[in-house]
């Protein structure tokens, strides 16, 4: 076991002994199967160990034996919540691997496509936080208005969730002749729906108490253990991929990347639901000019990466995926690395929960909205 | 600034370390017993501020072992790749740098559970996602015909 | 007359429990696993023994609700017999309340109530 | 236990099983009585692990309603629930904690075996080295469904055959419930 640092516990009644529990792998607030091994004294939470491995398939040696087409189909079963930005990750890598420049058509589409399954994220990960605080309520909220995106995506790509709509070089095919009617159509009927997010939750006293002040992680903390995405934003760390090195149709739309600086559970909270807004609004700019172009352009059957090392970082809805191809000429990767959002945020979890309720441990491991497949890969 | 810029200025201050200009990013390739020193260096100095620790890629060359750190500074938006080797394969030994950033005590965890590289004084290192007594499985001689089904 | 349906009311619950349970032991078949008998917590095996000793505050909390809880239980009689008890039921309520009230005052002031 | 009189299947959708020696109509239509509780209120143990969990949840949710089969009470204690449904990967650090749960929720217990991992290591079948290549290994598998991840729609008709599997099943009379052993093939060592 590693070190349980003495917290002192001023108390004028007598002391608690310690006691260690599993928030183990088969835990309903864990959204998976991560094991947290906590040290408690009474309720209050003295050192939170997280034990990873109980989903680890082991993705990175199978990617050596797998060419670049296939590898795709792997990367939307890591994090499938964000299925279609980690496919356009290794697409994006291969192809600045290639030099190869996609139609602004695919551009669009892929950035269309980006959004739309960061608002279906954000809506299953509001689904989960307010059953996470005890409010079952939200939970069909959420999953209804994101089984229309995935009618979306069903119609376009041919499956819901893990897409691999993406291919190293544009898209498996065109969009469906009416997927614009059915986003615009969507994006009214969701605009008139977010409020009610609103209504349902953010203004409910029970919520922010439980939220306000829990789970803080200062910004240096935030940077030092490299906790990027909205639970990074939510402590004024800036890391948003889509804003600083903007890739596919990112450099055409103009959208804000939204920051604050309270680094408690509710800022994390708030930043994801503004997120939706801004998500809404990048979509709304680009659905109605999609270029006319090729949906993907010619590729050999095998690619064969150049010999070197070839980095891609995309913004998915948790935070920054990065994909790192080492290659040595093949047509499969001598080594490939996933940098996995959630591994990061996840070991910043201790140092945010010490001291707080059990309850509270529960709150700040929702808002850090965790996928343990992303972890464990 | 650029990464040209970004080269000159890592070229002269650190001479003894090899620097060229990757596919993308300043590559730097240091030797394994100045490497902390050095991770403090970049960390600390205000003309480099590289605070942020991107990802630690263990690699498993034929004839060494690598580990590959991306590192940004949030300060002045630039990138670096840091790279150091170790040619001994059999307990390969790499001092850690958890003490710089946080975050790679973890990545280092990793490092260790996948390919078996040790880093000497590392706080907690124990495997992260295998039972003990697994073996190493990113290493290109790893075997295992019970559990692995070969296509 | 009144003793028989008290009676008839005993006597059903018993046949009904008696018959829910033996139901419930004699028809699903039970596997008998080591696994099965040991607690549960969340799939791992449990390391070290529960008995703790824990703050007093849980203790404090439990009496305080129980007191109460008895209060309310003493109300439901009087509550049946309200219209007939009249005016005077009502005061011997009220000083009821009151004694119980003072205990929960006492209890505030002492930080009986405080977590922390 | 031999198989006395054998009847002829209309409906071809169920599948062959050889009908056991049971009781009388006495037994029998008891038989159907507890058959037809159990068959209605199969409460899920939440045991997601990879995508199919996302399925199952939206199987809960209001479009697919998994309430209308009883089903929607989705159980966190391995106490409360029986049917255990194997959502997602399981791999070797995880087989033995399945293991556990299977053995720690109540009988009489129906597992199900949701999407292409569950049932046979699904994407992760070559060249992995830490997936059970199907759950079945661990625990008997009652009813599977395939698919990556299946639609909520898929899960419910697996659902619906486990109940006709159920309404089959005798209690009483000479049957021996015993417990079945899981597959455990040569080439898997647990």
């Amino acid at each position: 076991m590693s070190e349980i640092k003495e917290v002192i516990v001023k108390t004028d009644r007598m002391a608690t002994d310690r006691y260690q529990v599993n928030m183990g792998p088969q835990h309903p607030s864990t959204h998976g199967v991560l094991r947290l091994l906590v040290t408690l004294e009474g309720e209050k939470v003295l050192n939170v160990q997280p034990h990873t491995g109980y989903i680890h398939s082991g993705i990175e040696k199978m990617c050596e034996a797998l060419t670049y087409p296939q590898i795709i189909h792997l990367t939307d079963r890591m994090d499938y919540l964000s299925a279609h930005m980690s496919n356009e990750a290794v697409a994006l890598c291969v192809e600045n691997a290639l030099q190869v420049e996609v139609s602004d058509r695919v551009k669009y589409i892929r950035t269309i496509m980006d959004e739309l399954t960061r608002l279906a994220s954000h809506q299953l990960w509001w689904c989960v936080y307010g059953m996470d605080l005890g409010a079952l309520t939200t939970f069909f909220y959420g999953l209804r208005d994101r089984e229309l995106i995935l009618d979306i995506f069903e119609e376009t790509c041919g499956a819901r969730m893990t897409v691999s709509y993406n291919t190293p070089g544009g898209l498996m095919f065109d969009i469906h002749p009416n997927f614009q009617k059915r986003v615009k159509d969507y994006l009214k009927y969701f605009k008139t729906k977010l409020p009610e997010y609103d209504e349902l939750l953010s203004g409910n006293v029970i919520m922010r108490e439980r939220t306000e002040g829990i789970g803080y992680l200062t910004l240096e903390d935030a940077i030092d253990f490299g906790v990027t995405g909205p639970s990074g934003r939510a402590s004024g760390f800036s890391n948003d991929i889509r804003k600083h090195q903007p890739y596919s149709a990112y450099p055409f739309v103009k959208f804000n990347e939204i920051l604050d600086h309270r680094c408690d559970s509710l800022a994390r909270y708030e930043v994801r639901i503004k997120e939706m807004w801004e998500s809404i609004s990048i979509i709304e700019q680009l659905i109605d000019n999609i270029p006319e172009g090729d949906y993907a352009l010619k590729m050999k059957g095998v690619m064969k990466l150049p010999e070197g090392e070839f980095y891609q970082r995309v913004e998915t809805a948790r935070g920054e995926f990065g994909v790192f191809i080492i290659s040595d000429g093949k047509k499969n990767p001598y080594r490939l690395k996933f940098r996995s959002s959630g591994f990061s945020n996840l070991f910043a979890l201790n140092n945010m929960a010490k001291g707080h309720k059990i309850a509270d441990l529960v709150a700040i491991m929702s808002t850090l909205d965790l996928i343990i497949p992303d972890i464990d890969r | 600034m650029t990464n040209d810029e970004l080269k000159t200025v890592l070229t002269e201050r650190f001479p003894a370390a090899e620097i060229k200009q990757g596919f993308q990013y300043v590559e730097m390739t240091v030797k394994a017993e100045d490497l902390h020193e050095i991770a403090v260096q970049l960390k600390q100095t205000d003309e480099f501020y590289f605070d942020y620790l991107i990802c630690l890629t263990g690699v498993d060359y034929p004839e060494n072992m690598e580990i590959i750190y991306h590192l940004e500074s949030i300060k002045h938006r630039h990138v670096m790749v840091l790279k150091v080797r170790t040619a001994d394969r059999v307990n390969p030994a790499i001092d850690t740098v958890s003490d710089v950033w946080i975050t790679a005590k973890y990545h280092e965890r990793e490092a260790y559970d996948l390919l078996g590289i040790h880093f000497n004084n590392h706080t907690d290192l124990r495997r992260l996602f295998l039972e003990d007594g697994w073996g190493f499985p990113l290493r290109k001689d790893y075997v295992d015909e019970v559990r692995i089904v070969e296509r | 007359m009144e003793s028989s349906a008290l009676l008839v009311f005993f006597l059903a619950a018993i046949t009904l429990v008696g018959l829910a349970m033996l139901f419930s032991s004699y028809v699903p078949p039970t596997s008998k696993n080591s696994a099965k008998f040991e607690p549960y917590e969340c799939g791992i095996e449990t390391v070290g023994d529960a008995w703790l000793q824990y703050t007093v505050g849980y203790y404090l909390f439990a009496i305080l609700f129980l007191i109460f809880d008895v209060e309310t239980i003493f109300l439901f009689p009087w509550a049946i017999a309200m219209r007939t008890a009249g005016i005077a039921g009502f005061v011997e309520i009220l000083i009821f309340f009151a004694i119980l009230g003072l205990g929960l005052l006492y209890g505030w002031k002492k930080h009986a109530l405080r977590w922390e | 236990m031999g198989i006395k009189n054998k009847k002829e299947f209309e409906k071809n959708d169920y599948p062959i099983i050889a009908e056991y020696e049971g009781g009388g109509i006495m037994l029998a239509s008891l038989d159907a009585m507890v058959n037809w509780a159990r068959s209605n209120s199969l409460w899920p143990l939440t045991f997601g692990t990879r995508c199919c969990a996302i399925e199952f949840m939206s199987a809960g949710a209001s479009r697919h309603d998994m309430a209308r089969f009883g089903a929607e009470v989705a159980r966190a204690s391995p106490r409360q629930a029986d049917l255990l449904v194997i959502s997602g990967t399981i791999n070797y650090k995880m087989a033995p904690v399945l293991k556990r749960l299977y053995d720690q929720m109540a009988d009489p217990k129906y597992v199900i075996a949701l999407g292409g991992c569950a049932i046979s290591g699904g994407p992760f079948f070559y060249n992995s080295y830490a997936i059970v290549k199907g759950a079945d290994h661990i625990i008997p598998v009652d009813v599977y469904v395939p698919g990556c991840p299946p639609r909520p729609e898929a899960y419910l008709y697996g659902l619906m055959q486990l109940q006709k599997k159920i309404m089959r099943q005798k209690n009483f009379g000479k049957v021996k419930y015993s417990e079945a052993k899981p597959i455990i093939s040569d080439k898997t060592s647990i």
